[in-house]
């Protein structure tokens, strides 16, 4: 049952994308959970999979969405790192605030 | 009726988006992700790229988040209670990115695309993914395994306790 | 036919990768059958080559991959076996399988057995790489190879520091050697494009004689030629070289490597016999080393030490050959002259094996009756190379004095005295050896004993080569036919090579004077060291002035001290305080300054990491609003 | 000893490899059950279905009368006394006029109560009264909602005057029982 | 159209419906089944055999004092059991009961939803089952609550792949991932002749998936009290124990349909009988092999012993999942050898 879908037109998907992917830089600039801001680099990662899947649809050419599915490989890949590192730093300094991470200051 | 689909997706993406900023605990920012993502996989749908639609599901709702919420309730976060910025550092956040969303639109504005083509595109079924998947990007696929290998064994490396770590705790409750 | 020639240098080799890898773990009878058994065979291969390339009269061409391909020309890594190569493996090979052989015995019960037969195989490799490559690139490696392998078997013994400044030494001086034939090899392939036997050879026939460019490059390669031949001035490290195990002297600083430079020279004929100039100069090189060193082996009291100046003493007559245009003659004495000088090494081992490691032959002495089988073979020895026919040392330095009484007859009584003193040293050290009464200490009598089979078989094939090795190359006036002179004359470009056409009347005179000569002066050494009993004076004694610098060896490691290690050592004071001074001052203030730098920059990584975000996002827009504006 | 023959001693032995596989014991345990479905089952529906129990069954206590009706109880309170429990409460009064018909003797227990969340049914009850008054019977205690329940008095202890509904305790009253109850050197009361 | 709708609505009802009423007889069953195995009887006092125990139960549940932890983060609390019960009900939506019945020129397949990714449907749909579990245990604010939804989590999280890994073999051997497909496929023999380890693997997975003993230890009693139901009670304690029957009864679904043969019913095209017939014969006959995985799932729960937690996990990671590796690569092997 395949259906023609009437696909909207990609300015919208570029709109939205956009937006969604402002939507996580501001989360990763305005929070200081750093679990948080791991969700905001998510969002922006998921913002540019949608945009690669409908771009993908639009030139009808696989290549796109074979990249959404490595990307979503690294995204896992990263998260099961970031995390476990996340885990590391609160056994360390009992938190997550980014702010206190700054042993790297000069 | 796809453009009502389309707009309510997008509605609740954006809103459950803004929520994951939003709200304060982090327990509740990891649920409105999932919904964000809930939402996206249904713009894949929306696109016939039912195979990523569900892999996103399993992937990103099913495994990532899950970690997510694993990693909350393992920290125990919500006791510890949310610091934030200060009013000058997040309205600053809030105007940058502002800015690049509006130098995004403008940067985009300029492009000049191809009007929607009314598509009924196969690719995004799976067995048009498995082969292109494994004919053209077989390499690329072994590596990614790889790199998922590595990535867990980084993990539980990075993860355990230091053994001496441990020792010494086993140490000081012996002294007691 | 292809494969046997890869498999020539492989069985070494992959002998030296086993025995390389189980330093210590195989037993030693694995270890001696692996490694002379991978000789053995190679020896037969090269056997059935011999007799092949004799046959078929052709060169039999292989090459293995390509190497080091350039625009212009491509470099194979190539075998060729032709004539001259072919005798060589045969010496490489069978030499080499015979003190392999001997080795056993004589390494026996050395804690690094395996690891002598590893180098030993490696040695043997580098050698058959060295004579059987068709390019000097080829044989370059093969040159470095056995360097090497040199530096690793004088320093055997690492445990003594005295070895392993021996084994330096004969490294270094090795490499000035190897400098100038590698500037050689530049020089050849600037001028030809290639560094392939043929294609040289084949554009340097169109060149006239005497051609400035090839004098140049011939002179460089002889100059690798004196570095590994131990010629003038670059002899001192094979005496020296004597601290490693004597049947690496044998192997490595007798019969083949120090052969090297006269196979280059032999190799490289096309070259040589357009540069007159340098043949002039070889001519000279190896008159004046085979006298210098012949004068200081009769004041030498180190039975191998005598034995290294004869060798040097040898290879200038065969640099003398070279010099002359007798080829054929210096490598007819290169083959005599691996037979009868590994004998006499060899010999000379059996001798310390007895004496339980002494070396000093005022300690020894009526050494007859103990070792009888080591004694007739060094006596063999002794007579091959005083030049006694019918022994063979006496055809090939024959045919070489026969050459320069042709060319130059002052070249001929240099080299007529220098084999007189040749015949007076070699006596001189039989008889001191074997002659007259013991003069060691009681445990030491008490101890002789003759060698064990596994070191006497080989002495005994090698006396009999020594005895008939002559028999390759009878000249004409014997009624022979030259024979290796036929086989190796397809070798050399046509016409080159000049025959001497004297009257058999004058050639059996020039015999005549030689022999009695020789003869004389062995009568000589017998008078005084057998009649009158004569025993060299202890190292610290007086001596005339004369006696005294022979004595000392022409004080040539003083010389060279002071006229190259001084000015070294002055200019190296200069150059370290300018590298201290300066250039280390001038590094360190940079990096002091960028330090500086560093801590003033510091304060801007604030470590908030918000910081460095809101930074990154609000360039990522500045660049994009800059992209838009263009 | 082994008090049975099912005993089985616990080793450490490697298992080997189809034991560590662990289906072969998983497939025996399923077995084992699956053969329990089709046995007979040993549940006892209570109410519909009864246990057979033993003629000297200890259950609640009752309060004999004599054959004309009178209660037996002269409230000497032996009973109370033997309890180990300490279940038993009473109260003696005297009887007045008229009321020899109720009491046998001129004293009777006015208030007779056994606690019988407390009581144990031990039976020394009926082992010590020496008036024949207190005996077990085979019935079991009913259920109750509250605690108060359980204690009961002399409404629900005393046996019924109706000859009918007497309730039999024959079985209880044997001569061996009497005449150890004659024996001088067990009585408690000495 | 109309009539599609209708009709699609019809059946999601009546699915919903049946998945409710056989959780709730599931309940008796389940009850019944350990008595007998005990040599009881199990319940049967309310109504003949006990038949109207459920409804009891259920009653009682509803008027239950609702109760809810001071602490507790309300909506998510709230959210919990609803989302864990969504979530046993969705899986039902691809699951094929039956062939296709006609009636009056309609064709009405009895499948709610068939695509073409069934089975990566089902998996999506379960790896969302543990949020339920995590949101609920971590919104009690309670210790054992909050250790119930960890430990079911990562063990959910932990069985997935091995379950995935032998359904991938599966789907090697039937190139396919619609379960209709599949189902037709197996007209002849049945998947788990092929498959059988697969099988072993995917069943002892679902027994960890639907949180069965031997694998209940979030909710294990002697440990943690109730798990991460701890602080539940009334109908949303109810709507826990529920969907844990209804995951039950959609496992052994699943189960029949992809290595049993579904509704496929062998010799029946044989007897001659009218379409609609043998329709409804099929999915009468996979019902009775979901009532015999239903059995079995309880048979084993009153059988096995519970896993320590350690073992849960050496079991799941270091024998299921390399297990199901080697079973995939042999599958591949044979298949290209074949």
């Amino acid at each position: 049952m395949v259906d023609t879908i009437q696909l909207m037109p990609i300015s919208y998907y570029l709109s939205l994308c956009s937006l969604l992917f402002a939507i996580g830089v501001v989360g990763v600039l305005i929070k200081r959970n750093a679990l948080v801001i791991f969700m905001s680099i998510e969002l922006m990662l998921n913002s540019i999979n949608l945009l690669l899947a409908a771009f993908s649809v639009y030139h009808n050419n696989a290549a796109g969405q074979i990249l959404v599915i490595f990307i979503m490989v690294v995204a896992a890949a990263e998260v099961a790192a970031g995390l476990s590192i996340l885990v590391v730093t609160y056994r360390k300094n009992n938190s997550i605030d980014m702010n206190l991470l700054n042993q790297l200051k000069g | 009726m796809e453009k009502y689909i389309f707009f309510f997706l997008s509605g609740l993406a954006v809103f459950s988006a803004l929520m994951v900023l939003i709200s304060r605990k982090p327990v509740h920012s990891v649920l409105y992700l999932i919904l964000c993502f809930f939402a996206i996989a249904g713009h894949y749908i929306l696109l016939n790229a039912q195979f990523l639609a569900v892999v996103h599901i399993i992937v990103y709702a099913g495994a990532i988040m899950v970690l997510f919420l694993f990693t909350l309730m393992m920290l125990n976060l919500n006791i510890v209670g949310e610091v934030r910025k200060s009013v000058l550092a997040r309205v600053a956040a809030v105007i940058a990115g502002g800015l690049l969303l509006v130098t995004l639109v403008a940067a985009l504005k300029g492009l000049n695309l191809s009007t929607s083509l009314s598509a009924n595109t196969q690719i995004g079924m799976t067995s048009n993914i498995g082969k292109v998947l494994f004919n053209e990007y077989m390499f690329p696929f072994e590596a990614a395994s790889i790199l998922f290998l590595s990535a867990m064994v980084g993990a539980v490396m990075i993860g355990k306790k230091e053994e001496e770590e441990e020792m010494t705790n086993v140490q000081m409750t012996n002294d007691k | 036919m292809n494969t046997l020639v890869a498999l020539v240098p492989i069985l070494p080799l992959l002998s030296f990768i086993v025995l390389g890898l189980n330093f210590k773990r195989l037993p030693k009878v694995v270890t001696s059958l692996m490694a002379c058994g991978s000789v053995l065979v190679s020896f037969v291969l090269a056997v059935v080559l011999f007799f092949h390339v004799k046959e078929a009269g052709t060169a039999v061409n292989v090459t293995l991959f390509e190497w080091l391909p350039t625009a212009s020309s491509s470099m194979g890594f190539s075998f060729v076996v032709d004539p001259i190569s072919s005798l060589m493996i045969l010496i490489v090979t069978g030499v080499g399988f015979l003190i392999h052989v001997y080795s056993i015995g004589y390494m026996f019960n050395d804690e690094g057995f395996n690891r002598f037969f590893a180098y030993m195989n490696l040695f043997v490799f580098s050698m058959l790489v060295l004579v059987l490559g068709s390019n000097y690139l080829m044989m370059f490696i093969g040159w470095e190879g056995v360097g090497l392998c040199s530096y690793l078997l004088i320093g055997f013994w690492f445990k003594n520091h005295d070895y392993n400044n021996a084994a330096k030494k004969a490294f270094i001086m090795n490499r000035i050697g190897d400098l100038g034939f590698l500037l050689g090899m530049f020089v050849l392939y600037y001028q030809f494009g290639s560094l392939d036997y043929q294609t040289v050879f084949a554009k340097a026939t169109l060149l006239e004689s005497g051609n400035m460019t090839l004098t140049i490059a011939t002179m460089l390669l002889f100059v690798g030629a004196i570095g590994k031949s131990a010629q003038i001035p670059l002899f001192t490290w094979l005496p020296d070289a004597m601290a490693g195990p004597t049947p690496v002297s044998a192997l490595i600083h007798a019969a083949t490597m120090v052969t090297a430079g006269v196979y280059m020279v032999v190799r490289s004929q096309a070259l040589f016999v357009l540069a007159p100039t340098t043949l002039m100069v070889i001519a000279i090189v190896g008159i004046i080393t085979a006298l210098f060193a012949a004068t200081i082996a009769i004041f030498q009291n180190d039975i191998k030490k005598v034995l290294a100046y004869s060798t040097v003493s040898q290879l200038g007559y065969m640099f003398v050959g070279l010099g002359m245009g007798a080829f054929t003659g210096a490598m007819f004495h290169l083959t005599t002259h691996a037979f009868f000088k590994a004998l006499l090494f060899l010999a000379a081992g059996s001798v310390i094996h007895a004496m339980s490691g002494e070396q000093d032959i005022r300690k020894m002495g009526g050494l007859r009756k103990a070792v009888p089988i080591t004694w007739l073979v060094f006596l063999i020895g002794t007579i091959a190379i005083s030049g006694i026919p019918p022994f063979s040392g006496f055809f090939s330095k024959d045919e070489i004095l026969l050459h320069a009484f042709e060319h130059n007859k002052i070249i001929w009584v240099l080299g007529i005295v220098g084999s007189l003193m040749t015949a007076f040293y070699m006596f001189r050290l039989f008889f001191l050896t074997f002659a007259g009464t013991f003069r060691g200490s009681d445990t030491q009598k008490h101890h002789l004993h003759e060698s064990p089979k596994s070191m006497t078989v080989p002495l005994a094939i090698l006396a009999i080569l020594s005895v008939f090795g002559g028999l390759i190359n009878i000249p004409g006036v014997f009624g022979g036919s030259s024979e290796l002179h036929m086989f190796l004359s397809p070798m050399y470009s046509a016409g080159k090579e000049v025959i001497v056409e004297v009257s058999h009347s004058t050639e059996i005179l020039l015999m005549i004077i030689a022999v009695l000569g020789a003869i004389a002066m062995i009568a000589f050494a017998w008078f005084r060291f057998v009649k009158m009993a004569a025993i060299p004076i202890s190292n610290d004694a007086k001596r005339p002035l004369f006696t005294n610098l022979l004595y000392h060896k022409y004080y040539i490691d003083e010389v060279y001290a002071f006229l190259i290690e001084k000015p070294m050592l002055w200019l190296s004071g200069i150059l370290h305080w300018f590298d201290v001074q300066i250039v280390d001052r001038a590094v360190n203030s940079l990096g002091n300054s960028i330090l500086w730098l560093g801590t003033k920059a510091r304060p801007l990584q604030t470590g908030n990491i918000g910081f460095y975000m809101i930074v990154m996002v609000l360039s990522i827009v500045a660049f994009m609003v800059f992209g838009l504006m263009i | 000893m082994t008090l049975t023959n099912r005993t089985k001693v616990v080793s450490n032995k490697q298992m080997t490899f189809v034991e560590s596989l662990y289906l072969p014991a998983i497939f025996a345990g399923m077995w084992i059950t699956i053969k329990h479905v089709f046995r007979k089952k040993i549940t006892i529906k209570y109410p519909e279905q009864k246990r057979e129990i033993a003629d000297i069954y200890r259950g609640q206590h009752i309060l004999k009368r004599d054959e004309q009706g009178r209660e037996r109880c002269t409230a000497c309170g032996l009973c109370a006394l033997a309890c180990p429990a300490e279940a038993i409460t009473m109260i003696a009064a005297e009887r007045i006029a008229g009321e020899e018909k109720l009491y046998r003797e001129e004293k009777y227990a006015k208030v007779y109560e056994i606690n019988m969340l407390r009581c144990i049914y031990c039976g020394l009850c009926e082992s010590a009264c020496p008036k024949e008054a207190i005996f077990l019977t085979q019935k079991i205690v009913d259920a109750e909602y509250t605690r108060e329940a359980f204690i009961y008095g002399k409404d629900k202890l005393v046996e019924p005057i109706d000859m009918d509904k007497r309730i039999d305790v024959s079985k209880r009253q044997t001569d061996k029982v009497l005449k150890f109850k004659q024996l001088k050197h067990e009585r408690h009361n000495i | 159209m109309i009539i599609y709708l209708i009709y699609k609505i019809t059946l999601i009802v009546i699915i919903l419906l049946m998945s409710l009423l056989i959780a709730m007889y599931a309940t008796l069953v389940e009850r019944k089944f350990a008595g007998f195995i005990q040599d009881r009887y199990g319940p049967d006092r309310a109504g003949p055999w006990g038949i109207l125990q459920p409804v009891c139960d259920g009653v009682k549940l509803f008027f239950k004092e609702e109760y809810m932890p001071n602490t507790a983060d309300k909506f998510l609390y709230i959210l919990g059991p609803c989302l864990t019960m969504m979530v046993a009900l969705l899986t039902s939506a691809v699951i094929p009961w039956g062939g296709t019945i006609t009636i009056a020129g309609y064709n009405f397949p009895l499948q709610v939803a068939s695509s073409s990714i069934d089975i990566l449907y089902i998996f999506a749909v379960v790896s969302m089952g543990v949020y339920g579990i995590m949101i609920g245990g971590w919104a009690s604010n309670n210790k054992f609550a909050l250790l119930g939804a960890v430990r079911a989590s990562s063990q959910m999280i932990s069985y997935e792949l091995a379950m995935a890994l032998s359904i991938a073999s599966v789907i090697m051997m039937t190139g396919t991932l619609s379960l209709q497909e599949t189902v037709n496929q197996q007209h002849t023999i049945w998947n788990v002749v092929y498959q059988p380890l697969a099988f072993l693997i995917f069943f002892i997975c679902a027994l960890a998936e639907t949180n069965r003993a031997p694998f209940d230890l979030p909710e294990c009693e002697a440990e943690l009290v109730g798990g991460y139901h701890t602080e539940y009670s009334a109908m949303k304690l109810g709507f826990y124990l529920f969907s844990e029957y209804i995951n039950m009864f959609i496992s052994s679904a699943v189960i029949s349909t992809i290595f049993f043969g579904g509704y496929n019913m062998p010799f029946i095209s044989n007897l001659g009988l009218s379409e609609n017939i043998v329709t409804l014969l099929g999915t009468a006959f996979l019902f009775v092999k979901i009532f015999a995985f239903i059995l079995l799932f309880m048979w084993v729960r009153w059988t096995l012993p519970r896993f320590r937690y350690d073992q849960l996990m050496k079991l799941g990671w270091k024998i299921l999942f390399p297990l199901a590796l080697v079973n995939l690569i042999i599958t591949g092997i044979v298949m290209l050898l074949k």
